[in-house]
């Protein structure tokens, strides 16, 4: 089963790698990527996830349909957040079923390399001293996940 | 008539999150289209004042500022991406 | 925080996850690899897994205190199940946890190379005609996938 | 008196879980053990006939078949492994 889902909601990841490997008895690997709200220097109340609805959906399944072509996937999971999430809270997860674990691993990683950089989604930090801070700059180590993949 | 919308800072330096414009006949790529609206007032010129960074979709799939707006219905402008 | 567990009961990977982070608000990427018990041709009425008690643990944290030594981790999660276990049922979780995505992958790929080949399991078929069947062989694949650890 | 444990199909052709031995002055490594066990019987012959794929622990770690037996209180025995 392929699934892509954009919710304000929490996702329990039991229940999504229950869903995922539901009646089939022939997947021997599942890698799942969970991405959390971090808060390092202990400032943040919250970071707002702004999305352009539609094209989340939309880019998510692309970017699932290209792993699909490189990789021998039984199945596979992408949720995205969005809305207020605070510290240690759920933002993303990916997941992935394969016969073996490295197509399963591999093409766990290629989808979060590229959810990053091509999905439409925007992170703004909330302060704990109530000032809005600043949006999230894009990262440079997040570009050059993405060339490893252009081989 | 086709309809822009703007994310993220874009949004918020524009000041609003969608318009509905007609375009000059001029304007063919995302580049016009971006050039022609930073005319438009001090907000686009802030919002567009480093262009090359900013990020365009067409009808929700990504574009190069290259792309001619041939046929398209809903153009987003945006910064790069942090989701994930 | 670090936990190394060989049991005979199934696990939650949902309950092993949270515990893995609480408490904890820099851990922005987790990453669990699921092994399941896979029946491709619909002959198999379960794997019986034997283990070395004693080495099991000693040898699974051994594999642990190398990737933790290689990789930033700031928590990590080794679970293998013995005894007998039918077609998608759960044999071995792993979970790593760390800042950022590349060491969790990377740490979890390696942890799971080593394990196939050192933790000190073995696998027995148990065929839905009654009989008993092989051993099942170690592959090939798995140790040519130990040979990218060491360069 | 060296306790030894078999493991998976080297158990199930020696025909036991383990056993304790009490090894003769000129056996000094895994290796020297091997051939002194297959000289044994049928089933220690079986279980070691292709010696070099056959894994070895002393007290719960690792060894290569030319690790001396020093100290070694526990010497296990078992076929490449199987898990994860």
């Amino acid at each position: 089963m392929f699934t892509v889902r954009v919710q304000a909601g929490d996702f329990d990841i039991a229940i999504e790698q229950a869903n995922l490997v539901a009646g089939s008895n022939d997947i021997g690997a599942i890698v799942a990527f969970t991405g959390l709200c971090r808060d390092e220097a202990n400032t943040l109340a919250s970071l707002e996830l702004e999305h352009y609805p539609g094209m989340a959906e939309e880019e998510m399944g692309r970017v699932l349909a290209e792993a699909r072509n490189r990789w021998p996937l039984d199945g596979a999971t992408l949720i995205h957040r969005y809305g207020k999430i605070e510290p240690g809270g759920n933002i993303v997860l990916v997941i992935t079923a394969s016969r073996h674990r490295t197509a399963a691993f591999a093409a766990a990683e290629f989808l979060m390399d590229y959810l990053k950089s091509r999905a439409p989604f925007w992170k703004k930090e909330h302060r704990i001293d109530g000032t809005s801070g600043a949006w999230v700059d894009a990262k440079e180590a997040d570009d050059r996940a993405l060339e490893r993949w252009k081989s | 008539m086709i309809r822009l919308v703007y994310f993220a800072w874009v949004r918020e330096r524009i000041g609003k999150p969608e318009e509905s414009v007609t375009l000059p006949a001029h304007v063919l790529s995302v580049a016009d289209l971006i050039a022609w609206l930073k005319e438009r007032g001090e907000e686009y010129a802030y919002a567009f004042e480093n262009a090359p960074l900013i990020r365009t979709a067409i009808d929700k799939a990504h574009v190069k500022h290259d792309a001619p707006l041939t046929g398209a219905r809903e153009i987003a402008f945006f910064p790069p991406m942090t989701g994930g």
